[in-house]
């Protein structure tokens, strides 16, 4: 397992070498990226991201540990920025490994429902119109009712 | 104790982090004496069914108790991801 | 969209940058990559995947472009080889890119589930003890049923 | 007619494809042609509930027509993933 907070870009394709190389019991990785999207009406000049540290990286542990034990998994990923980035750049990824494909997609998306949700980052958007924090959306919340 | 603000809770209080005396018993004794000290404080916490609170950092609830506690943190529901 | 059926290794990570990079109105990539699992008890040698040239292609086109109009992805990968493998080769992988989380997942599972029933492969595995072809899966055509 | 045979209905057969002079309007038409050949054609096409057939390139059922068609091919559930 690895979990991995930082203000550094990432690059997506070489974690995920990474992570699927060398898995012989292995039969299925499952990958998602987190990318900042740009906005239709008022454009995105950037997204900052806030976080608790120390707090950050037990919360996403603890998340891809239960992961881990609850679908068997061969191994978790966890990577997850913070800082300030531009739309287009990787905001976060998670990647997941298991013998059967239904298991390495339900754990990724169990990572992804909860780190939505249950770790503590904050993203706030900057427009030539000025600056928002980013609203937790119902639906995110609602998602955890799944597992 | 340490009490932490992140995201709009540190901009409305004005600071990132304090460290507060306090007798509170509970999280939310605590949010009634920071309440009472200034109107920013006041408004900050008005509404606390928009906010969430980590205790050592831990996701925690509003009644969860304080002894033995050397940080809590306030800040708006998270959105990572 | 790209679809390729090659007998040649693929480099997953080069074929997921390449994929996730420069979609500014995409927040959402999901990849699923498929490994050679070696067997518990009887070590597999080899895996090989013998396919219907022509068909092939057609079918996982088809696949894919079912799967676009449907959660409305903005682009969606799959890449499958045939001839001889090994434990730990990567088989093929799939990914999507979508607005939202959900599509992107969704999208990727529905092209894993029509890729395994209706996309002319067919596997065999070498052991020391021989070879046998790989008996397709109730779980795998009942899997349909969802979508 | 082009007629294809893949994975273990290829190595039944003996063969990967050949050309067959047919008059079958349906698929089944042609199997049951097919089998009155020779025991391997027999005992390849015996259960037809564990083959699956496409018809140009496209699956389909064994009671698909076969007007037009240039090219037919039999074999097991597929395993691809």
């Amino acid at each position: 397992m690895r979990v991995l907070v930082s203000d550094a870009p990432f690059d997506v394709g070489e974690e995920t070498n990474a992570f699927a190389k060398g898995h012989k019991d292995i039969g299925a990785v499952v990958t998602f990226t987190g990318i900042v999207r740009d906005l239709p009406d008022d454009p995105l000049v950037a997204m900052e991201i806030e976080h608790y540290p120390g707090m950050t990286e037990a919360a996403l542990s603890k998340i891809a540990t239960t992961a881990i034990a609850r679908w068997s998994l061969g191994d978790a990923l966890v990577i997850h920025r913070h800082g300030r980035l531009v739309p287009g750049e990787m905001i976060m990824m998670v990647a997941t490994a298991a013998r059967h494909r239904r298991d390495a997609f339900e754990a990724a998306e169990y990572l992804m429902d909860y780190l939505k949700s249950r770790a503590p980052f904050w993203k706030r958007e900057i427009t030539a119109k000025g600056s928002d924090w980013v609203t937790a959306k119902a639906e995110d919340e609602d998602a955890l009712t799944r597992w | 104790m340490d009490v932490l603000y992140f995201a709009w809770m540190r901009e409305r209080i004005g600071l990132p982090r304090e460290t507060v005396e306090t007798t509170a018993g509970t999280v939310m004794e605590l949010v009634e004496e920071l309440k009472a000290r200034e109107d920013r404080y006041a408004m900050a916490f008005s509404d606390i069914s928009a906010l969430r609170v980590a205790v050592d950092q831990e996701l925690t609830d509003f009644d969860a108790p304080l002894t033995g506690v050397r940080e809590v943190a306030f800040f708006p529901p998270m959105t990572g991801g």
